[in-house]
């Protein structure tokens, strides 16, 4: 039992913090809202190179061969920096499904097709969408090369020319949604049956928990605005955050971001599990994350008065993150249902002692 | 008979003359937003439209272009307008805050000059409050009008001025004396916006649109007879105007009542996947929504017996913001996924825009005096707490 | 239109305050507590001078012929006092479901039987326990003298000597809570059918009327000790009042009360009407009232510090009144589930306009 | 490995002992209140139980009756303890609280002196911080130490001592430098309580058990050697005292990890009637449990590692105390009309203590610091928020 992260996590993290700043700046993101920015592919590649999209492949794909527990703090700085690209999709999901789908292929022609389109994934050669009918839009990056179609018991993967995507514009224009018509069944390399609809199972698992460390990072971001504006602002002759009003606030906004953490990093520990306990624990880090970022959003702008409207100041950039976040791998109902059924019903072993079982 | 709430044949025949009016002229397609420059046209527009069927507003004497209503009739009046869809009000600085406050302040000149072509949809009005350094804490302006002959001459800068990229005139204080401090030496001044010496920049918002304006006065000049009150009697009345804001007009039940309504449309729309929790959250939204009617016609109803509305005003405050935070955010878990789409997505969810009046309900708690400030006013005021 | 009550009626309101301020007072409360108080009987014999059990009653009956919304401030009054006379389950529930038996009664043996018990119960003549489906234990006064016993389709008036009543002592001992074994068949004076359907229905809508009355009074009381509290207590060199977080938590507690304090005076004015805008109004009453007075007993006792724990300081008969209350003629679960059916079922007609309706 | 969050064998062998010792010595029948005389026997007996199993206080190394384990396997033995159902801590005051302050500055007399008398359950402590005029503001106390040759002389009073009505020992803080104001001249005694010149008065809680005591010092006589840490250190021990107090120990995981699932199995008795939204009341109380639970790994494994706990105690100071009081809250709706019924009603929910847990739950954002000053030091201490 250690709940302490490594040094060398806590580098990568720290690695993926600095190269975002400059990759995701306010002056980077305001040219994607804008549409003026070209830089999809030099952010892509980037990331690449710091050999973001492999941590969770195999060694033998070229990989890294470590856990979720590793990418859990990755997702969370992805979220702080409401990076414009999807690395949590690339890199959390998509990875690990295609290194699933893999690894269990009946034959051994789709094993080798799988192979092949693992080791793209996971050196960033390939761009992937992965649709699963939990998000009714999908994620993509700019300019997809290859689509992973989740269904109940199917998992295909599909090259981007195969798919019909219609774009659904968000209030967030750092993701670009689309929806998915229903891809023709002749395309495409297909895995059914079981192993498909477990590895379907366990991609939205590692969705919802990457979302909910993303936003957990996004929360610390616009805490972290707040605080810093609450600082500067002076009203009524003082800083406005020497007011009460403005400090219990943030208080409250940085208590449910200290308890949201550990059940995020915790749910990363079990992730891949498909047991009712890690099915709540998912949900649990959905529902607590998505509740701290819903709180630090609109205690941000209310710290911001009227400056927090304008298109000019950084901190819409990280609320519309952190709403984007909320709708995406399971939104409130889905998460709110399952652990209400879990609690509630009786499927959950409930009392001390059942934390880590 | 006392606590007696039902309408008399006169109310209702007015419910009723109001309903077939809307019902006739409300436009069929929603207009664009008022925040862009065609649709701030169409709501320009339809200002006149109902101007021409004297409803522009119908608490004014009829001199002045109302109809001389009551208070409970302009209820009466507001339930049927959100009833029938019809547009948000472009004209509402003008008609809920400078209106009232020329009642009070202005001279008969002024109220002839400025009352009827407000109710006529004419002249749109901004308001200029803030400044960069002077927001919750207005006492803090550093604008100036310097008198000069028969003129004063305005120099300064304005911000988050709603309505001002495209209306015709603003209001708001400036100082006057300038050895003066906090709320003494301000005045009262009524501006053309289009006119030498005022420049109007459109501040973009998070919703892309250009909501706020900043105003520069260079040098701008007003005549005298364009200052509402005496000099340095500014701050008295402003804060008569901001107690106009909060008080009783500015937000119609009815708005939330319909909000309510669309809201548990929605519901019923996503009933079967929806945490079953949010259903609480609609019947609330809907509870909050009545309690809010019902207060307004209780408001109403005392103040048509000669009582006045002080600190109240920041009960109503508190309530309505927090309501339509509440009503908008149920709004956006019941929608999911669904929730951040934009309006132009194939599959937004029509008709609604909840995602544009969830952005507005954030800003609810913070203008118009932010709920800190109202909290304190509360209190002090109303409960007798000790000043800090 | 007119949402004023009249001074009459506050006068009325006016005089049971001065009343209940000597029968309810601290050191009263105190001894009913400590099991030392005998002054039932001349608790009851006060209100009754005052009338205060007839108003609801008609003309004929010795009663003022007055309507709920002229009792639904003294039922306020009854709260605000926390008295420890249940005025409003015989004056504003058995009273009026007595005169509406009455009156609908079959045959001229049980209409005279009911019409003298209503007398009695109007004058205070008798002391009338009301048993209703709603409630699993009913509150009754002090040495009842006849018990209304109502089920799904019959009313039946029944002396206290043909009940048994199992005491359920609670925390507020100013109530004096009974389980009702069921009564002999052979006994008492009974109506039957639709007319005491009708009528049993009623007085569960006044009894939730009158307890939101109560709870809102009781919220009042609650917030007026805090706010003398915060005045005289002093902390860290300044009354505790004039800090920012006590000042916000109790302009928190007043508006929830200022916008419950209209839902339920305008229950009062359609409290017997049969339809669906009837129920949702009372429902909306009930969880209006109960929300303020839990959040004036969380936020006194937390404004008070250890000293709200303190049996000696007069708070606790307040909180204990408004718990009690929160569980009387249809607890939370009762009323949310009635107004969400009606709300989100589409039973009630929403929108604008139609408040009143 | 880290991020490892999984038992080693010896811990789970730990588990495993505490498991079978508590299924065979956990008193069938629960305990009467602590809060009353007969009770307070009764759990100070379960304290010397308890010690014969060599339980009291795992933490603490062997020599004062401890085991010597570590944070995590105290968690382990507190999560048997609670699923056990084992009676509350009568202890609590010196295992907790006490116990680490006299490590911390205690002389290697005082160690030996107290610390296994308290592991052994033999001496049960009282904290008395309080007085009339000093609640939250501790700096304002009023009490005296005056030093007479080798002993001091105590004046003064005490209030809303926990345990005092039935304790052997208390502690707190007294002024021994009588011209000093505020956290200056302060000193931490350790005085008995059954002697000349203290005299006891027990104060009578809502509930009607006298929980808290007044303590009034009338000329009663310690020796210096009761005098923990130096003259005037007074101040800085007892805030580390009350950073124990708000810190990892005091209210254990476990605690509310069992009351969750009462309230689920409350829940399942309940729900055909229930507002459906209470079943979201009921899993966010079991997820608040867990939240809170995994954070006091993580923090433990911190200080394992070295780390210190300083302004995160506040934040679970808040925590703890509202998920207690959302979690009870709750079960008072679910409960309806039997939630005010007392123990002795013959149709009270049997074995949960509902109304005494809520109204125990009421205190939490009150005591060991409200929560109100835990939110000022969040803001300035770990947000870096200018001070008032």
């Amino acid at each position: 039992m250690d709940f302490n992260f490594s040094e060398e996590q806590r580098m990568m993290a720290g690695a993926l913090r600095e190269l975002a700043a400059d990759l995701s700046s306010g002056e980077r993101l305001r040219a994607i809202y804008d549409g003026t920015d070209s830089a999809d592919r030099q952010r892509w590649d980037a990331l690449a190179e710091l050999g973001l999209f492999s941590v969770l492949a195999p060694q033998g794909s070229g990989g890294m061969s470590l856990t979720d527990s590793d990418f859990i703090l990755l997702a969370e700085e992805a979220g702080h920096a409401a990076l414009p690209v999807p690395l949590c999709e690339q890199a959390g999901v998509a990875v690990p499904l295609l290194a699933e789908l893999a690894g269990g292929a009946a034959d051994s022609g789709t094993a080798a097709a799988l192979a092949e389109a693992l080791q793209a994934a996971a050196s960033g050669a390939s761009r992937v969408a992965v649709a699963h009918p939990i998000n009714p839009f999908t994620l993509a990056p700019a300019d997809p090369t290859h689509w992973l179609v989740c269904n109940a018991d199917t998992v295909r993967l599909l090259e981007a020319r195969e798919v019909k995507a219609v774009p659904e514009p968000t209030a967030d224009a750092g993701r670009l949604l689309y929806r998915l018509e229903a891809p023709l069944q002749q395309h495409g390399v297909t895995v059914r049956g079981a192993a498909a609809a477990a590895a379907a199972a366990r991609a939205a698992q590692r969705g919802a928990l990457y979302a909910a460390a993303q936003s957990v990072g996004v929360a610390q971001r616009l805490t972290d605005i707040a605080v810093s504006y609450a600082c500067e602002r002076v009203q009524f002759g003082k800083p406005i955050g020497a007011y009460q009003a403005i400090k219990h606030h943030l208080a409250n906004v940085q208590v449910k971001l200290e308890f949201a953490r550990p059940v995020v990093y915790a749910a990363a520990t079990r992730v891949a599990d498909p047991d009712a306990g890690a099915q709540a624990a998912v949900s649990h880090a959905a529902l607590a994350a998505a509740a701290a970022a819903d709180l630090a959003a609109r205690t941000a702008i209310q710290v911001h008065g009227a400056m927090g409207y304008s298109w000019e100041v950084d901190l819409h950039f990280y609320m519309k993150r952190a709403w984007a976040l909320a709708g995406s791998w399971g939104a409130h109902s889905f998460h709110a249902r399952r652990i209400q059924a879990l609690v509630c019903g009786g499927e959950l072993t409930l009392g001390p002692g059942q934390t880590f079982e | 008979m006392p606590l007696d709430l039902t309408f008399t044949p006169q109310q209702q025949a007015l419910r009723a003359e109001v309903r077939a009016w809307m019902t006739a002229h409300v436009p069929r397609t929603p207009l664009a937003t008022l925040e862009g420059e065609a649709g701030f046209a169409q709501h320009r527009q339809w200002e006149r439209t109902l101007a021409s069927g004297n409803w522009g507003m119908i608490t004014w004497p009829r001199e002045y272009g109302g109809r001389g209503a009551n208070l409970i009739e302009w209820l009466i009046f507001e339930e049927e307008y959100y009833r029938a869809n019809a547009p948000l009000r472009v004209n509402q600085n003008g008609i809920f805050l400078l209106g009232p406050t020329l009642m009070e302040f202005g001279t008969a000149q002024q109220k002839a000059r400025f009352l009827p072509r407000m109710a006529a949809g004419e002249e749109i009005w901004a308001q200029a409050w803030s400044e960069p350094q002077a927001g919750s804490d207005l006492a803090g302006i550093r604008a100036t009008a310097q008198r000069e002959g028969d003129q004063y001459v305005l120099r300064g800068h304005k911000i988050w001025s709603s309505r001002a990229a495209f209306a015709d005139w603003c209001f708001g204080i400036f100082r006057t004396d300038p050895a003066s401090g906090r709320h003494n030496g301000l005045t009262f001044m009524l501006v053309p916006l289009r006119q030498p010496g005022v420049r109007v920049r459109g501040i973009r918002q998070i919703h892309g649109e250009p909501g706020f304006a900043e105003i520069f006065f260079e040098e701008a000049r007003v005549p005298v007879a364009n200052r509402l009150g005496e000099e340095g009697q500014g701050w008295h009345i402003a804060m008569a105007t901001a107690g106009f804001e909060r008080g009783l007009m500015l937000r119609s039940p009815a708005r939330f009542q319909a909000a309510a309504q669309r809201l548990a449309h929605l519901w019923r729309s996503h009933a079967t996947q929806a945490d079953p929790a949010l259903a609480a959250q609609v019947a609330q939204a809907w509870m909050d929504a009545e309690a809010y009617a019902l207060n307004t016609y209780r408001t109403a109803s005392r103040l048509m017996a000669g009582g006045t509305i002080g600190v109240e005003a920041s009960l109503n405050k508190i309530f309505w913001s927090e309501l339509d935070l509440q009503l908008h955010g149920t709004a956006m878990r019941l929608l999911g996924a669904h929730a951040a789409l934009r309006a132009q997505a194939p599959d937004v969810v029509q008709d609604a825009g909840w995602l544009e009046g969830y952005i507005f309900s954030l800003a609810g708690p913070i203008y118009a005096g932010t709920n800190e400030i109202q909290r304190n006013v509360i209190a002090e005021r109303l409960l007798g707490l000790p000043r800090g």
